[in-house]
């Protein structure tokens, strides 16, 4: 199972582990990013996430598929939430399965860094004070 | 040919709209899509190099654009 | 939060999620260690697991003081599980969280590895034709 | 004084039991208690240096013995 998704609601990282679940893994390994209620020593009061969800899905697929050539897993999810969303609340999930322990978590960091780093999702963070502003990196490693 | 292309978050903000028409003569470029982007009333507070997507990947800058393509800019990313 | 256990019951992995959650933690890392249907070649119809309770609850306890003074956590959580288990089910688990998602994996790998390593557990595999084997590593690390 | 040595998983199996009695002078080290192990019928059947706790640690071959300690015998762990 290798699935890629975009999604506006509340990510179930239990039906995702299930759906990950193979009887020849012996690690599952799960990331969530979730929003912290604070950045760079300003007080966050949500995060509002937009991506450009057809190529999000894609690139996010991408990486799923060169994390399996790469380390062999038995199975790769990446569902990464758009939308309001509060302190605590889970905006990315990757969740992976391999026979061995080892790939699976060499696997997940891939995911995860690739992940953020390339696929084609925004954060305009809030804060307490009312202000809002866009979070990004440079994004140089691209054509 | 006319190339719309889509903008998204930051982007979208300064320019205030999520797709422009762009007029090119066939065989422009993403550079040539991105330097009348950049010529429009506010696209000098865009960077000068942003990135762009044809067709939902990554795209050098001498990549050819057809007819029907779906080009984007996409400001810096900040996923997960 | 930080705890360690050795449990009979099935892991719930949701409520160590829930457990370990902070505001303070923008990721998550998850490890779940699953029975797997074959193990070096031979097929596998589960595992009994056996543990040195007492002393399995504070050398996991330790493992996660000394992952919390190295990559500075916000939460971290290990239970392992025994008992006979079937294919796919888990038999340990890792939930812990931090500020960043580079040092949560970091310590996710840390935390799985040291405990393979040191807790004193067992286990018993059972086969296909219905001989048993005790699987181990020959622990040769310790004092 | 009597020293109690907890044995388990494939330890176990060896000797039959989850437990052994070894009579041991004051001053004993985990050397000398695996010793006392290793002379008994079947220790023959054990590695000859297996690892040791003394409350709950994994403790030194020279560890000196106290009255009331904990001691375990830890056949090659396997968790996970």
């Amino acid at each position: 199972m290798i699935r890629s998704a975009v999604v506006s609601d509340p990510i179930d990282v239990v039906a995702l582990t299930q759906e990950a679940a193979s009887p020849s893994a012996g690690a599952t390994a799960i990331f969530l990013g979730t929003v912290r209620e604070q950045n760079e020593g300003r007080e966050v009061t949500g995060i509002e996430y937009s991506a450009y969800e057809e190529m999000a899905v894609k690139e996010m697929r991408s990486i799923l598929d060169e994390a399996c050539s790469k380390f062999g897993l038995a199975s790769a999810i990446a569902v990464h939430r758009t939308g309001e969303l509060a302190i605590g609340e889970a905006s990315i999930a990757v969740v992976l399965s391999h026979a061995h322990r080892g790939p699976a978590m060499d696997a997940l960091r891939y995911i995860v860094d690739e992940t953020k780093s390339r696929a084609p999702v925004w954060k305009l963070e809030h804060y307490i004070d009312g202000s809002r502003e866009w979070v990004g990196s440079t994004g140089a490693r691209h054509p | 040919m006319t190339v719309t292309v889509r903008l998204f978050a930051s982007y979208a903000q300064t320019l205030g709209r999520s797709a422009v028409d762009i007029e090119t003569p066939e065989g422009a470029t993403v550079e040539d899509v991105v330097a009348a982007i950049l010529a429009m009333p506010g696209g000098d507070r865009l960077p000068p190099r942003p990135l762009v997507a044809v067709n939902h990947s990554y795209a050098a800058r001498g990549t050819v654009i057809g007819e029907g393509d779906e080009v984007a800019l996409i400001p810096p990313v900040a996923g997960g």
